[in-house]
């Protein structure tokens, strides 16, 4: 799947402090990082490893304290709040919680009215944008009617996440952040939600970067692993030689440590 | 630990930086306020007098005086220095006496006539909060109307209805002045005992109106810490209800230990009221007559003691609070 | 939406909270359409007259249709009304200490001890022992006491013009009455008046609406500015947070009424009308609204509908508008309806001082209460002077605030029971 | 810890509500076993039982009720300093000088009697006599007066007084050294007051001269040079000195003073007791007064007995009789229950547009309706203007027949006369020209704003009854209330044009005095205020006619009576006419009313004393005689 | 076959909303645990799984209410007992419970130490301070736990700590039966495993006799108990051995359940996941027939006429469908 020609994003040196003093806590601590256009990279670590602030930084939605991000060969600019708006017409996300993440207040339709307007589709005919909106409905398997002038309260997580995945269907970015996506989920939907995310990237040929603290679900969805430990990249490669064959204590003890049902699962090692 | 006294610290600096300012606030507002204080001393004095230019001389000489023909950055820090002596210049009003007298004479009433009405009216609102919260039903469906009714009477309404009833008609209690109108003060069991009867009134003018909002605030965090998990797992650990209900009320009873500091931040404003009606000396009528009479020296000063009194009362409920309640102790120290 | 106004109105507390309130409004809307007075217009010539019905003596004298009705105990109660038992028992007193013997003395047999009386009542008389206050009281007793023995009629005259002699116009029995409905002239002051000489009730009535005016721009201000702040802080954050929080800790320490007092005496009552006062109140008291709605915006602000926000190009004022404000609408909503009666109890603690409005222009509820209390209303037991504002003033607090608990319980799910 | 401090915590819980539960009423002050002095009328010879040294109050013993006269209205905030110099201490129960100086602790020579307007001697011996110019009084001091110290009373004090107060340019010096060159003593016994004199020769103004007699203390010279010492010729050190070591000669020493009262006990071995004087001690053995921080408070108390002298406005005081049935009375037992000693005066600032017109002035004041404002803001307690017609005289009789009724009978409005003073408005061509229903004068409507203090409750109720007369006749008014501070500071600058927003204002007039009611004419009416820059003196509305300073020049120095009745008679005339400004009310020198629950025999109207012992609290000036007059109710 | 620790028939236990909406999420459960044996009970979020959990504990408070049904621990059916009984002899000393969010399971303000004491003489009066002091220190160090946690505040503990702690608490009077709520959901992988070891011993040792581990984390389940529950709507549709449950389910919702789980396998990248389109009935009204109708890919009309019993298929292997095995296998090979 994964293209491995074209370098899509780039971060160096990658550094997140927060607080000052003594408070001072590095949240992402250099960490490197080279996405390739179509691929699916995940990155693992547990709560409290940076994952999803690291995250926060590619989206843009924080600023690092300390190194560069190279956006399509170019050193990403997002000083001012203009430049970060072309700058996320690129790169969009998903995020964990489906209930949180839509505006209680908003119709459902306005999340997808949102997109076609930041697309520049404002002008668009009234019809057109309604035609839009319910082709991205049935890509993720959603009634387009049975969704206008709904609220975000009246669906469930499974649905509301799927919304999330037309949107970006609309949006078609360069770089999709998945930050658990599927972790709010009842496992029935969890499949769904993944093949959906799976069939858009391939679609739309976007690079995926997927934020997980569970070490299967990486497996299952990405080409590369990034394992992350205290704000720092312990292991990385592909998903394979990373998940069966670690190489890193870490890694190996996160790997052991999740339930298994295959294998032996060592209760002695702890 | 280490923490924690860092935590005491960075507090301690932040008082002092907010106690400067305010000491700047409270030398500048009175100045800032129309009239010429000098002017009014100056007409007590003339009153009477048909000869001009003897007025004219003694405006001079109390304008020298009091130092107002200085320009104002002067005037402070003439000010400043002379605090640090621990002198806090003439009352204008009260000329020649020096304001720390005057104060003296009146922060006491106020001190023992508020914290005790503070306290009682914190506990017994706490308990009757809890209790509503605990037995709801009719209880609650009667005492927290009738709690909120109660303590949204205005504080001077509260005063003014407690005096009409078992002041005037009742003729249960005195109503007037802070001890009995025939003694002279003395350590003296019938003294004390005229004080006590003076207090009783303006006393509970201010804890009535205290209960309700007490009551209400336990109320909630009574019935939010009835939902906490450990309360469950109590349950089901065979643990008999009223210990729960210990547990709860304790919980629940730390927070509003803030509302206390609040409750002295507001004190000198809801005291002045009561001292008023009630004809009860203290710091909030002495402070109201310093802005009548423009008294600049007696309303910085009282309105410094007022801050001080609120900035400690902050601090050490702050401190004490951390100290006996580990969840707060906790997330202070790790600031 | 729609379904919060539902839970919201299912609240028995904010359905009881507002139904008063509203019942206040609606008292102030159309009282004034029903009793279209100057609220501050002087009726009465002298102070406090008590509730009741005020029938105009002239009129009922000059009342078109007399009727005779002959009640037997009217003698006996218009004897009773100025002559009553302790009068008896005064009288007394002073013919004992007069000289007479007490057994001449029989106190229930009016007749008599009116005779002794007239007989024998010398205002001069000085009475070893007694106040100048007990000689008054016999002095105007026995001025009550004259045309009570002669139960004659009463006799009308009017005076010449020309000559200034007096002719007899008519005569009035002691059987006479009037219908009330067909006198021209009467009044009911339900609340009596106050110390101006003004009808209380219809005063009240507009000092109600201004003072709940005077709450609602207080309280608006106040949760404009505290929002404002409250927005700025918590959005922006760094500096401006910083500094924010700085002057809304130094405002907390320096108590909100203690300046409110400096600031309203430096204004001057000249300038303080209620719309200045209600400023003043606003200026002072945004503290506690700036603590709230930047701890709501802090954490809303890492909230993920707001970063999609962000994500889907929205500018930070819509983002603000949109994703922020209308979370925080019902803390704003709570705090405004705290505002306003905090407000109103402001108004009122200041009048009390004298810093209130301007006393002149409008009637508020504070200057009705500082009224009533320079003239003493309750110390004389005159209730109706203060009481009624007391009223209305606990009233409309009380009922905002269960509104408001209503509302908590509702945006509170851990405070529903 | 925790566990410690609830327990602390509800134990105080507790024992607050156990208190409140058992916080019965008081006791009433225990009735005093001791025998009440025999009460002896004036007249009499003494009947006092020769002073025992009464057993001293011991720590937590109540002021024996049977003994302690109490008062209220005159001390509002705690007493500052005893020092006679100086006139700020706040100190209303022993130092008030002035024309009804009070003389419980410090005596003036002469007491000034309001009722009948004469000077009666104190520590003087017989009345002063004046030389055959008018330059110098001379009087001399009773043998008999003597310090609290046992020194006796000399003319030295009196002199040294005099020229202690010039030293430090104390309000007595800086207020009279223009009208007096110098008091001097001829004798130990003598002392003359040397007139200042014009450059006729003539005295610049006797009246004051024989005024400063009943106006101010005698200081003893001992105590006054110890002062010197001690505060080292410093003019301000020596002004704010606390004076608690001072020497009095009156019948009260200082007993005690803090926030909430202040108590004068009686001297025991005071001179007055001597047949020249009163031949016997006041009867209190103790002045107490309660401080209050409002009047409701202190009606409370008055009302519940705990005072017995009120000089406080008490609203609807016949309310306590006729409801109440308390044992309350006043001077007077009907409206308006005192003697009206002050004229309570709106002014108009007579650089106003229109209000130069004498035709605007007038109407105002014509329409004004004053029954409301006797009724309402007075409360009754001031006679109308129908029972006293307006002039420039105070109700006391002595004061009303310095002029001709008759003469001015025309002239003296009753208020309320729209009608007259719509056609005054209408004759002076101030008609409403443009139909807004206001008038205009040379095309600009006649808009005035009327203003007194804020806070002052009856002034304030009054000038909301004029702006209500001037909607009656077509000139806008509305009111205003500044803070008192600004107002004084506005009001008092004479030597500028008063600010817009002071266009009828209110301010006092002086009260009864030896100098009376020449002193009040020349406050209301005198140029010569114009133009200074601190004026506190009158004329606020600068009001400018020759005629008046003549004869306000004139006065002092005739003794006719029946030409000074001429001219008093001509000066209302003119005030009546011109309305440069208008009494709003009359207002008693001091508000009076007794409780008479403890003692009795205050005085009253046709109380047989004489001469007449004032409704003045019984402490100032010759009300002072009401003192010896009290008797225990039994 | 072992003796039968635990056994509950047809019980029923509604909740009520406080829109005074019933909400029955357990709908006649029967469910028996033989002594040294674990039941694994696994479903959705809002199956009614963790209502269960509390129905079980035959001690029921507000919103819970019991309707029917009976709960036999050891022989001795609690259901009909006083609760005031049930307090005293069965809670903590019978069966024990580990709530859900044990993280804050404890009350903040009091220290571990005392907790236990308040637990064990809420059963037991007359054990000292001291003896009970003894026997956590022993149980705590038996169960891996340094005893200095005693003398902690929860603030003070990490979550891992925390969640050990509530166990070993719930165990200090050695109950037969622990109920164990999602007591791992919260924490990090490594702590979970401490959590489940400790949960392991705790069986092995015989500490308990039986235990009921609640999850919505299946491949866990699988790991700890032997037997596994599916709940689907209030209602149990599945019942096996673990193995069984996992890699053979019959139910079809069972079936799509076991489709979807994760593992770091190999294998798993070239899995295909089973996803279940639809979402769960509303239990405030569930329809008549079977519950999983709606989203069933197998469905057939008589599924929606009446409720569908539970078939038995060997020893305690059970399914709630109208398909009988044979046909469902089927159906499955066929896809």
């Amino acid at each position: 799947m994964a293209k491995r020609d074209q370098i899509c994003l780039e971060a160096r040196g990658l550094t997140k402090v927060f607080g000052f003093g003594r408070n001072r806590t590095v949240a992402v601590d250099h960490v490197d990082l080279t996405l390739y256009e179509g691929e699916v990279v995940s990155i693992v670590g547990e709560s409290g490893s940076g994952k999803t602030t690291l995250a926060k930084i590619l989206l843009g939605l924080i600023n690092e304290t300390e190194g560069e991000v190279y956006f399509q060969g170019k050193k990403r600019d997002i000083r001012s709040y203009r430049r970060k708006q072309e700058y996320w017409k690129n790169i969009q996300a998903i995020f964990q919680d489906p209930f949180s993440s839509y505006n209680i207040f908003n119709k459902i339709d306005t999340v997808l009215l949102d997109c076609i307007h930041m697309r520049g589709g404002r002008g668009l005919p009234h019809a057109q944008k309604v035609e839009m909106m319910a082709e991205a409905c049935r890509f993720v398997n959603l009634k387009f009617e049975e969704l206008t002038n709904k609220y975000p309260f009246e669906l469930s997580g499974g649905q509301m996440q799927r919304l999330m995945i037309a949107r970006i269907f609309l949006l078609k970015p360069k770089i999709l952040v998945a930050d658990e996506p599927t972790s709010m989920i009842d496992a029935c939907s969890r499949a769904t939600i993944l093949d959906m995310l799976m069939q858009l990237r391939n679609e739309i040929g976007m690079t995926v970067i997927f934020i997980t603290h569970d070490i299967g679900l990486a497996y299952y969805v990405s080409d590369t692993v990034y394992i992350m430990e205290r704000g720092r990249f312990v292991e990385s490669g592909s998903a394979d030689k990373v998940i069966l064959t670690p190489s890193h204590p870490y890694t190996k003890r996160l790997i052991s440590d999740v339930p298994k049902i295959y294998e032996e699962w060592d209760l002695s090692t702890v | 630990m280490k923490g924690y006294w860092k935590y005491f610290l960075n507090k301690l600096g932040w008082f002092v930086i907010t106690f400067i300012f305010a000491f700047v606030l409270n030398f500048t507002l009175p100045r800032l306020m129309p009239g010429d204080p000098v002017a009014a001393i100056v007409s007590r004095l003339a009153q009477g007098m048909s000869n001009a230019t003897g007025v004219q001389a003694i405006y001079q000489q109390y304008a020298e005086l009091f130092g107002t023909n200085r320009p104002m950055h002067e005037q402070f820090f003439i000010y400043v220095r002379n605090v640090f002596r621990g002198d806090f210049g003439f009352s204008f009003s009260q000329y020649p006496r020096p304001v720390a007298e005057v104060l003296g004479a009146s922060i006491w009433w106020t001190i023992a006539l508020q914290f005790p009405a503070i306290l009682v009216g914190w506990i017994i609102g706490n308990t009757l909060g809890a209790l509503a919260a605990y037995l709801k039903g009719g209880f609650d469906k009667v005492l927290m109307p009738v709690s909120i009714f109660v303590s949204n009477f205005p504080p001077f309404g509260m005063a003014v209805i407690l005096l009409a009833v078992f002041g005037v008609t009742l003729k249960w209690f005195p109503i007037a002045g802070g001890y009995g109108f025939d003694l002279i003060p003395s350590f003296s069991w019938n003294f004390i005992w005229s004080v006590f009867v003076h207090y009783q009134l303006p006393f509970w003018s201010i804890v009535l109106i205290a209960i309700g909002g007490q009551a209400i605030g336990m109320r909630s965090m009574a019935i939010y810490e009835l939902n906490a998990d450990y309360v469950k797992f109590s349950r089901f650990m065979g643990i008999k209800d009223r210990k729960i209900i210990g547990y709860v009320f304790r919980n629940a009873m730390l927070p509003q230990i803030t509302g206390l500091a609040l409750s002295i931040g507001t004190m000198v404003g809801g005291a002045l009221v009561a001292e008023i009606v009630f004809s009860y000396p203290g710091l909030g009528y002495t402070l109201m007559n310093g802005v009548m009479g423009q008294d600049y020296p007696l309303i910085s000063a009282a309105t410094l003691i007022i801050t001080i009194m609120v900035l400690t009362a902050n601090f050490v409920i702050e401190i004490l609070y951390g100290i006996i309640d580990p969840r707060i102790k906790a997330a202070q120290s790790e600031q | 939406m729609k379904h919060t106004l539902r839970q919201v109105f299912r609240s028995g507390k904010f359905l009881f909270g507002f139904s008063i309130f509203v019942g206040l409004l609606l008292i102030v809307i159309i009282y004034p359409l029903l009793v279209p007075d100057d609220p501050l217009r002087i009726i009465g010539q002298g102070t406090f007259f008590p509730p009741g019905i005020y029938v105009n003596t002239y009129d009922s004298v000059n009342a078109a249709t007399k009727y005779t009705l002959n009640l037997p105990e009217a003698d006996v109660r218009r004897i009773e009304s100025r002559l009553k038992q302790e009068d008896r028992l005064a009288m007394r007193e002073w013919l004992t200490a007069a000289g007479i013997p007490e057994s001449e003395i029989d106190i229930e047999d009016t007749e008599r001890l009116l005779t002794l009386w007239n007989n024998n009542f010398d205002p001069k008389k000085s009475i070893p022992g007694m106040t100048n206050a007990r000689r008054n009281y016999f002095i105007r007793l026995n001025n009550a006491l004259k045309g009570l023995a002669t139960s004659g009629d009463l006799i009308l005259a009017s005076k010449q013009a020309e000559s200034g002699t007096l002719e007899e116009t008519g005569i009035i029995k002691d059987t006479d009455y009037v219908n009330v409905s067909e006198v021209a002239n009467v009044r009911v002051l339900v609340l009596g008046t106050d110390n101006f000489g003004r009808d209380m009730l219809t005063e009240l009535v507009t000092a109600t609406r201004v003072s709940l005016q005077i709450g609602f721009v207080a309280g608006l201000i106040a949760t404009l500015i505290g929002l404002t702040l409250g927005l700025l802080a918590g959005y922006v954050g760094g500096l401006v947070d910083d500094i924010i929080m700085f002057f809304t800790n130094l405002f907390t320490v320096i108590p909100g009424f203690v300046l409110l007092i400096l600031i309203s005496y430096s204004i001057g009552q000249e300038q303080r009308g209620a719309f200045t006062v209600a400023t003043v109140i606003g200026f002072t008291s945004w503290v506690w609204t700036t603590r709230a709605v930047r701890a709501q915006v802090v954490s809303l602000r890492n909230r993920d509908h707001v970063n999609l926000s962000k994500l889907s190009g929205h500018s930070i004022p819509h983002i603000i508008l949109h994703d922020i404000l209308p979370y925080i609408a019902s803390y704003v909503v709570m705090a405004l309806i705290l505002q306003i009666s905090s407000g109103i109890l402001a108004e009122a603690g200041l009048s009390i001082l004298g810093l209130g409005p301007k006393t002149t222009e409008v009637p508020t509820l504070g200057l009705m209460m500082r009224w009533a209390m320079i003239y003493q209303a309750h110390i004389q037991g005159n209730w109706w002077a203060y009481l009624p504002v007391l009223v209305t003033i606990a009233l409309i607090t009380f009922s905002m605030n269960l509104m408001n608990t209503g509302l908590d319980q509702v945006f509170n799910p851990a405070l529903r029971d | 810890m925790r566990n410690k401090l609830f327990f602390l915590l509800s134990m105080l819980a507790v024992f607050a509500m156990l208190l409140s539960a058992c916080g019965t009423p008081t006791p009433a002050a225990p009735a005093q076993p001791t025998e009440a002095p025999a009460q002896p009328k004036p007249t009499e010879p003494p009947a006092q039982p020769a002073p025992t040294e009464a057993p001293a109050l011991k720590p937590g013993d109540p002021l024996p009720r049977q003994e302690t006269l109490y008062f209220n209205g005159l001390q509002w905030g705690p007493v500052v300093c005893w020092n006679p110099y100086s006139s700020n201490c706040n100190n209303a129960m022993a130092l008030v000088a002035g024309d009804n100086a009070r003389v419980t602790m410090f005596e003036t020579p002469y007491l000034y009697n309001m009722l009948d307007g004469k000077q009666y001697p104190l520590l003087a011996d017989g009345d002063y006599t004046w030389n055959a110019a008018r330059t110098e009084l001379t009087f001399k001091i009773k043998k008999a007066a003597k310090w609290s110290d046992g020194t006796p009373v000399t003319a030295e004090d009196v002199a040294y007084t005099w020229a202690t107060h010039v030293k430090y340019n104390t309000g007595t010096g800086a207020g009279n050294k223009d009208y007096i060159e110098d008091i001097v003593a001829l004798d130990p016994q003598t002392v003359v007051i040397k007139a200042k004199l014009d450059a006729n020769g003539k005295a610049v103004n006797p009246l004051i001269v024989s005024a400063y007699v009943s106006s101010n203390y005698v200081i003893q010279k001992a105590w006054t040079q110890k002062l010197e010492q001690r505060t080292g010729g410093d003019a301000a050190k020596f002004l704010a000195d606390t004076a608690e070591d001072v020497v009095f000669s009156g019948p009260y020493g200082p007993f005690y003073a803090d926030e909430t009262k202040v108590v004068l006990i009686r001297n025991d071995k005071y001179w007055g007791q001597d047949a020249s004087m009163w031949g016997k001690l006041p009867a209190p053995k103790y002045l107490a007064h309660a401080i209050f921080k409002d009047n409701a408070a202190g009606f409370a108390a008055f009302k519940a007995g705990e005072v017995d002298v009120s000089q406080q406005f008490n609203a609807n005081i016949q309310d306590l009789w006729l409801k109440e049935g308390l044992p309350v009375s006043t001077y007077l037992p009907d409206p308006p229950y005192g003697i009206g000693a002050s004229l309570p005066t709106a002014f108009f600032n007579l650089n106003s547009h229109g209000l130069n017109l004498v035709a605007v002035r007038k109407a105002i004041a014509m329409a004004v309706d004053y029954d409301t404002i006797v009724a309402n803001a007075m409360a009754n307690q001031s006679a109308t203007f129908k029972q006293v017609p307006r002039s420039l005289m105070n109700p006391t009789p002595g004061e009303q027949a310095l002029y001709d009724h008759a003469a001015v009978k025309d002239l003296q409005w009753a208020g309320k006369d729209y009608e007259g003073a719509k056609k005054l408005l209408d004759e002076a061509g101030v008609v409403d020209t443009d139909g807004d229903g206001w008038r205009e004068y040379e095309g600009k409507k006649l808009s005035y704003v009327a203003t007194c203090p804020n806070g002052w409750s009856d002034w304030q109720a009054a000038i909301e009854i004029v702006a209500a007369a001037g909607k009656e006749i077509g000139i806008e008014i509305t009111t205003n209330y500044p803070e008192w501070s600004v107002y004084q500071t506005v009001v008092t600058k004479s030597d500028a044009p008063l600010p817009a927003g002071y266009d009828i204002f209110m301010m006092w007039s002086a009260g009864a005095g030896p100098t009376m009611p020449w002193g009040r004419i020349r406050n209301l009416l005198s140029s010569e205020w114009i133009g200074q820059p601190s004026n506190w003196s009158g004329n606020w509305g600068q009001y400018k006619n020759e005629r008046v300073d003549e004869l306000i020049k004139a006065i002092p120095n005739e003794t006719d009576e029946a030409k000074l009745k001429e001219m008093y008679t001509e000066l209302v005339k003119i005030y009546l006419t011109e309305v440069p400004s208008f009494t709003l009310m009359y207002r008693p020198q001091n508000f009076h009313a007794v409780n008479e629950s403890v003692w009795t025999n205050f005085p009253h109207q046709d109380d047989g004393t004489n001469p007449p012992v004032p409704p003045l609290n019984l402490i100032d000036g010759w009300s002072i005689a009401g003192l010896y007059n009290l008797t225990l109710v039994k | 076959m072992g003796k039968v620790i635990l056994e509950v028939r047809e019980l029923t236990t509604k909740y009520v909303t406080r829109f005074r909406e019933d909400v029955y999420a357990v709908d006649h459960v029967s469910l028996k645990v033989e002594e040294g044996k674990s039941l694994g009970i696994a479903g959705e979020s809002g199956c009614g799984k963790s209502t269960l959990a509390l129905s079980l504990m035959g001690y029921y408070f507000p919103p819970l209410h019991y309707i029917s049904g009976d709960i036999i621990i050891d022989g001795r059916n609690i259901s009909g007992m006083k609760p005031d009984d049930v307090r005293k002899s069965i809670l903590g000393r019978e069966i024990a419970y580990i709530p859900q969010a044990a993280m804050n399971a404890l009350n903040p303000t009091q220290k571990v130490i005392h907790f236990i004491e308040d637990v064990v003489q809420a059963h037991d009066p007359t054990k000292s301070k001291k003896e009970i002091y003894e026997m956590a220190r022993t149980l705590f160090e038996t169960v891996g736990l340094p005893a200095s946690v005693l003398q902690k505040y929860s603030v003070e503990l990490s979550g891992g700590m925390k969640q050990r702690t509530v166990i070993a608490v719930a165990v200090i009077l050695g109950p037969k039966v622990l109920i164990a709520d999602e007591p791992s959901s919260a924490l990090d992988v490594t702590s979970q495993k401490m959590v489940i070891k400790m949960l392991r011993d705790l069986m092995e040792s015989g500490f308990i006799k039986a235990m009921i581990f609640i999850t919505h984390e299946l491949p866990l389940l699988y790991n700890v108990t032997d037997d596994i529950m599916v709940m689907y709507a209030g209602q149990i549709v599945e019942k096996g051995t673990a193995r069984e449950a996992v890699f053979d389910p019959l139910h079809p919702y069972a079936k799509g359940l076991m489709g979807s789980i994760i593992v770091p396998e190999e294998g798993l990248r070239s899995a295909r996941l089973t996803a279940i389109p639809g979402v769960p009935p509303n239990l405030k009204n569930p329809p008549p027939g079977c519950r999983f109708a709606d989203r069933c890919k197998y469905v057939r009309p008589e599924c929606r006429v009446a409720s569908v019993p539970m078939r038995e298929v060997g020893e305690g292997r059970m399914y709630r469908c109208v398909l009988s095995e044979k046909e469902l296998r089927e159906a499955y090979q066929n896809g």
